[in-house]
């Protein structure tokens, strides 16, 4: 980390990332619509796998409820969006807003637990808000049937209105908003604070005895990528059109870690690939093969067997003294 | 109010602990295999998914069920014994989370090649007994309380063995410092291939003792795992005492709150039981504080 | 009175773990506590770290009561602790180890702003680093130290906080007579700069760097006084020095 | 080794995410469908019998001069997958019209697709009352029956032969719901008393400790309203603890569909239902439709099976009569129609896109169905 002051290595971070989004900003030139729809969806799940691994790969705390936060968001968002006000802006304010809450509200509770037992608390309050969506019938939010037929409405931008409708214009505002998130991700990473969550994952019981209180450090970062995951829950429905429970479910909570792991965690890039694989991956063996839930099974074990540290860690340069 | 003790609350009792029984069937190989090799089995369901297929298949071919019992119950084990020696021997001493990945990934192609092979039709277990009898007000099938029965025969047998014979004083030696029960000559591998073969086993039994009740499909496993998970971590994840008091537990309290609340709030009650508790005694309600 | 226990008791179940434990110390001095193994030394150390809850009676320091605060709250108020057991973050780098410990203790400010921004942590880190001479080691993943760079690296953390205040818990655990020699030199050093509370095995050690010298033996002090009257105390002869010297 | 498998992995995913059909003079028929996942069996009807219809198309020529070409995509019981698939086979693969999957969460997520899109979704298998009410919208029809189709006539057959104090268990979401609903309104009309309801939750395995409220509250009638695996324990634990002796068992169609029949038994012997398709159907055109179903697949035609083969042949009729595969034109085309199929003919209704039905007063016999009356 120290090395990052240096001017020469500075220059090249900075060229790597024009180029990465030069890349991803003519990308759609390329794609037909449906797979400019698909890489939408990938992208803005990115984010998703991405808060995650604030928690899981920076804190070390393992969280089976993650999908929680992003139907939450989502639901946030649609509900902005259909009965209160058509802003975007309102609706991920709103969206990060009671993700937050919520975040604050389970980790409060729950911290006390550690390990397995954190992640299995998690798991419960996320079954109960999703027990209460599910059951919601008769309510604005539509129950087991989702909240559909939410508009999409214009993205304001000061004077400038950039048309949502159009998906690649949705496909370049999801580009900049997961390069921003992943931007104040890297950070929050890369900050004191991410220092102290490092300490935390390395050695929990050391980090109280240099000065920190462990308990709120988590409770933040908890928070902070419980904010993320809704954000891109919000996302997912405003481009998607509808909130469903599914996205609340436990299945998705298991998902998202597999992505970050697939990925390689506590890289905050990795689990962004990560996501960006099985999405698209997803999307081609289900079309092209009947029994792909074998296919996709086989992949998860075969990465847990053979690649440990995720898909990035097959080309990152082995650890500097091992 | 004497006949609404009789009439309302006690058939309910009743239900409550045969279906905690059910419950603690399904939980007993979980926490078994937490408590000694740290996994954290997500395709547990699966096993007892298929442990039912099995059944099923036995059935179709000699229509008896308790020929159908011990082959299931065989078969599944071999699938345990495979399963652990080709991917779960790999990971011991990782971080559970990817135990958890694996057995993700195992649940996802377990559930997709039983549709392949059996298809995706609910099948039916006649079950070997379908007479039922009069009890308080109540008629019960005589086969539930063959299962309480049977239930509480393998409860008492495991505690048995892990209590009082000298493989179960081994494996407890296991659970409590592997790397000392090493030092002193007990053969780890050994003991982790047995248990865990074990462990799928009795959720193999489980999946054939409960088809005649809750039918045969492929994705039967999802529809048990979340609410064992709940027992065994209320419980105290890998005490087996914990799992079948809490088993009886939420068997009993899903049982009584259905008399007086809509059995949907009584589900999501179960969940808030197990937020405070963990809340209360992080550990689980009967385990050791941190281990 | 700089730093004061009074009365502190603590039991597990029957055991009595610490039994009414009383001591002072002034600023600037370096206390030893020593005994046998189970005596209770380092369960007074987390008595006095906020890592138990005393069952009765009191600590202070600088004329504050801080009896059961909590380790980070501690930290704060410059009193910091190393450990018997290596305790460090493994898969961090030395350097970022020891900056970890110098941002503990101006806990909140400037929290979300690039680490490599932050100027007085680093150049306490480097500084740190150089005293204990693990200066070429900066970019080494900790975990693959040798044993006693990880020791030094974990008294380094201990210092890194700015502590008026250090107990050190047999820093020299595991080290190889060279590199206690090196830390007995490295204690010398510190004296005087801070105020020391010192567990340790090895005798020597402990009458180089002494000013006063507490024997705890089953949870209780069995002496108290200055190396050389400890070193003439029968009953701490036939208690503890009898095998050993 | 590992690096070079995981490029290769990439790559082979990227040939085969570029690969496209192209579809040249041929009508594109898009069937999504939920082949993994709870409704897998019935998904694998829907499937097969949009083939069959498809086949029977193209032997008689096609529409249009055209042949017709079926492409399946798997839903997995997922909304955003389904939605997906349906943006796939819109923009990608240009298919003409969409059988849409079981989900309704999913085919309500659907609709607005279809509508930005303007592709046609003929629905065959999904049963919430939104798809043709609140939520109804220009490209969306359906031929399957809702709630209030079979609600209505069966209700009415009820309280004449049946009783008058009725009580509804149901699984707690929003299809039996909105059906129960339905149900209460009708049988509110008709004078009735509903003494009590139970709600579920999904995938309930032991419905035993309800039964003790049941029996106590003394009902004529129990209406019971789930599907799949949940109809099938129902059924098993209402025989097996004995509620037939006291009360009357009617159900909502889908508690006995055909592809939970065998799986029930006996079990459900005894339970009335109103519905507008079993295969026992005393008709030629449906004996003929059994018969290649049969052949072609071994097993009994459902209603879902009978409405997805209708779904499309419809369509293809409406495709036929506008002259042409325009949405627009084939929705006018569609809009008051009428269609002879196995089942019966049906007029699709202009407004709400619902088609009628004939429906049918059935009792289980021997885990047979046995029609007992035309309803309405």
């Amino acid at each position: 980390m120290g090395k990052l002051n240096s001017g020469s290595n500075i220059t090249r971070v900075i060229l790597f990332h024009a180029v990465v989004l030069a890349v991803l900003a003519i990308l759609p030139l390329f794609l037909s619509t449906y797979h400019q729809k698909l890489a939408v969806e990938a992208i803005i799940l990115s984010v998703f796998a991405m808060s995650l691994d604030l928690v899981m790969g920076y804190a070390g705390i393992a969280t089976f409820g993650h999908a929680a936060f992003f139907g939450i968001g989502g639901y946030a968002m649609g509900v902005m969006l259909k009965f209160l006000f058509p802003s975007i802006w309102l609706g991920l304010i709103l969206a990060g807003f009671c993700s937050a809450v919520l975040a604050l509200f389970v980790g409060v509770v729950s911290i006390r637990a550690k390990g397995i037992y954190f992640a299995i608390l998690t798991l419960a309050f996320a079954e109960v808000v999703y027990r209460i969506i599910f059951h919601s019938y008769n309510t604005p939010l539509g129950g087991s049937d989702g909240l559909v037929g939410v508009p999409t409405p214009m993205l304001g931008l000061g004077p400038f209105e950039i048309n949502l409708k159009s998906t690649t214009n949705f496909y370049w505002v999801a580009v900049a908003f997961a390069y921003l998130s992943y931007l104040v991700c890297k950070l929050i990473v890369s900050s004191p604070f991410g220092s102290i969550l490092s300490g935390i994952r390395e050695n929990e019981n050391r980090v109280p005895f240099l000065g920190f209180n462990v308990k709120w450090s988590k409770v933040t970062a908890f928070v902070i990528a419980g904010a993320f995951a809704g954000f891109s829950g919000a996302m997912f429905t405003a481009f998607k059109s509808y909130a469903d429970t599914e996205q609340l479910s436990f299945l998705l909570s298991g998902k998202v870690i597999v992505m970050d792991l697939i990925g390689g965690i506590g890289t905050l890039i990795g689990p962004m690939i990560g996501a960006v694989v099985i999405t698209v991956f997803e999307s081609i063996i289900s079309t092209h093969f009947a029994a792909h839930n074998i296919i996709i099974g086989a992949i998860f074990v075969a990465v847990v067997i053979f690649m440990p540290k995720g898909f990035l860690g097959l080309f990152a340069k082995k650890d500097r003294n091992e | 109010m004497v006949d609404y003790l009789i009439y309302v609350i006690l058939p309910q009792v009743l239900h409550g602990l045969v279906w905690g029984t059910v419950i603690a069937f399904i939980a007993l190989g979980l926490t078994i295999i937490f408590g000694l090799m740290d996994i954290v089995n997500f395709a547990h369901g699966e096993y007892y998914m298929v442990g039912a297929f099995m059944g099923y298949t036995v059935m179709s071919v000699i229509p008896n069920f308790w020929i159908a019992v011990p082959v299931a119950v065989v078969a599944v084990a071999l699938l345990g014994l495979f399963t652990e020696f080709v991917l779960f021997r790999r990971l011991y001493g990782r971080d559970p989370i990817f135990h958890l990945l694996l057995t993700f990934g195992l649940g996802m192609m377990f559930r997709e090649a039983a549709q392949l092979i059996w298809g995706a039709d609910t099948r039916r277990i006649e079950a070997p007994v379908t007479a039922t009898i009069e009890f308080i007000g109540m008629v019960y099938p005589v086969y539930r309380l063959l299962i309480l029965g049977i239930g509480i025969c393998v409860i008492l047998l495991i505690w048995y063995v892990l209590r009082y014979t000298s493989v179960g004083a081994k494996i407890r030696a296991v659970a409590q410092d592997r790397t000392m029960a090493w030092a002193l000559g007990i053969r780890v591998p050994v003991i982790y291939t047995s248990v865990f073969m074990c462990g799928v086993a009795l959720a193999g039994f489980a999946g054939v003792l409960m088809s005649p009740i809750n039918f045969v499909y492929p994705t039967m496993g999802i529809d048990v795992i979340l609410r064992a998970f709940i027992v065994v971590v209320i419980g105290g994840l890998g005490n087996i005492m914990g799992a079948l008091l809490a088993s009886l537990m939420i068997g009993e309290i899903e049982a009584l709150a259905s008399i007086w609340i809509s059995p949907t709030i009584a589900e999501t009650l179960v969940f808030i039981i197990l937020i405070i508790t963990m809340i209360v005694r992080p550990a689980g309600l009967f385990g050791k504080a941190e281990r | 009175m700089f730093f004061e226990v009074k009365e502190l008791c603590r039991s597990f179940g029957a055991l009595q773990a610490v039994h009414n434990v009383s001591f002072t110390l002034d600023e600037g001095t370096t206390l030893s506590i020593i005994g046998p193994n189970g005596a209770g030394k380092t369960t007074l150390f987390n008595l006095i770290t906020g890592v138990f809850q005393p069952d009765s009676g009191e600590v202070t320091f600088k004329g504050a009561r801080v009896t059961g605060m909590p380790p980070d709250k501690l930290c704060h108020k410059g009193i910091a602790r190393s450990f018997q057991i290596t305790n460090i973050f493994q898969g961090l780098s030395v350097f970022e180890n020891i900056r970890l410990a110098c941002q503990g203790r101006k806990a909140t400010r400037r929290m979300f702003s690039h680490v490599s921004k932050l100027k007085e942590p680093i150049e306490e880190a480097e500084k740190i680093l150089d005293l204990l001479g693990l200066l070429d080691l900066r970019d080494t993943r900790a975990g693959t130290l040798s044993h006693g760079d990880q020791r030094y690296l974990e008294i380094g953390m201990t210092l890194a906080a700015k502590p008026s205040l250090v107990l050190f818990d047999e820093p020299t655990a595991g080290m190889t007579p060279m590199e206690t020699k090196a830390t007995i030199a490295l204690i010398n050093k510190l004296k005087g700069m801070v105020t020391i509370i010192l567990i340790e095995h090895d005798i020597n050690m402990v009458f180089a760097v002494s000013d006063r010298i507490i024997v705890m033996d089953q949870g209780s002090v069995l002496a108290e006084g200055l190396p050389q009257e400890v070193k003439a105390n029968e009953a701490v002869k036939t208690a503890y020095f009898g095998e050993e010297i | 080794m590992k690096r070079l498998l995981a490029v290769a992995l990439i790559v082979v995913s990227a040939v085969l995410f570029c690969f496209q059909a192209h579809a040249a003079n041929e009508i594109v028929v898009g069937c999504i469908s939920d082949l993994t996942g709870t409704y897998a069996a019935l998904s694998k009807q829907q499937v097969d019998a949009v083939n069959m219809a498809v086949d029977e198309i193209n032997k008689s020529g096609g529409v249009l001069g055209k042949k017709m070409r079926v492409i399946v995509e798997d839903s997995a019981t997922s909304v955003s997958l389904g939605t997906q698939k349906l943006e796939r086979l819109i923009l990608n693969e240009k298919v003409d019209f969409v059988i849409p999957p079981t989900t309704s969460s999913a085919v309500l997520a659907m609709m607005p697709v279809a509508l930005k899109h303007n592709k046609l979704m003929m629905v065959t298998l999904a049963q919430s009352m939104k798809i043709t009410g609140e939520n109804k919208n220009k490209v969306t029809f359906r031929c399957f029956a809702n709630g209030e189709i079979t609600a209505k006539p069966q209700v009415k057959w009820m309280m004449k032969n049946l009783g008058k104090k009725y009580y509804i268990i149901g699984a707690d979401y929003a299809w039996p719901r909105s059906t129960a609903e339905v149900y209460t309104k009708f049988l509110k009309e008709a004078g009735a008393e509903l003494i009590g309801e139970t709600w579920f939750p999904l995938g309930n395995k032991d419905f035993a400790p309800y039964f003790g409220k049941i029996k106590a509250a003394k009902p004529e009638v129990l209406l019971m309203i789930c599907a799949g695996n949940d109809a099938v324990s129902l059924a098993s634990q209402v025989k097996q603890y004995g509620l037939a002796k006291q009360m009357k068992l009617a159900a909502d169609g889908s508690f006995v569909s055909a592809d939970i029949i065998k799986a029930h038994g006996n079990n459900a012997d005894g339970i009335i239902i109103a519905d507008f398709y079993v295969d026992t159907l005393n008709t030629p055109e449906n004996k003929t439709f059994v018969k290649n179903y049969l052949a072609r697949t071994k097993e009994l035609p459902s209603k879902m099976a009978l409405s997805s083969y209708e779904g499309v042949m419809w369509v293809a009729q409406a495709i036929k009569q506008a002259g042409s595969t325009d949405t627009d034109k084939v929705v006018k085309a569609l809009e008051g129609s009428t269609y002879k199929g196995p089942q019966g003919s049906k007029k699709m209704d202009p407004v709400s896109h619902q088609s009628s039905l004939d429906v049918y007063m059935i009792k289980i016999e021997n885990g047979k169905y046995k029609v007992m009356e035309k309803a309405n």
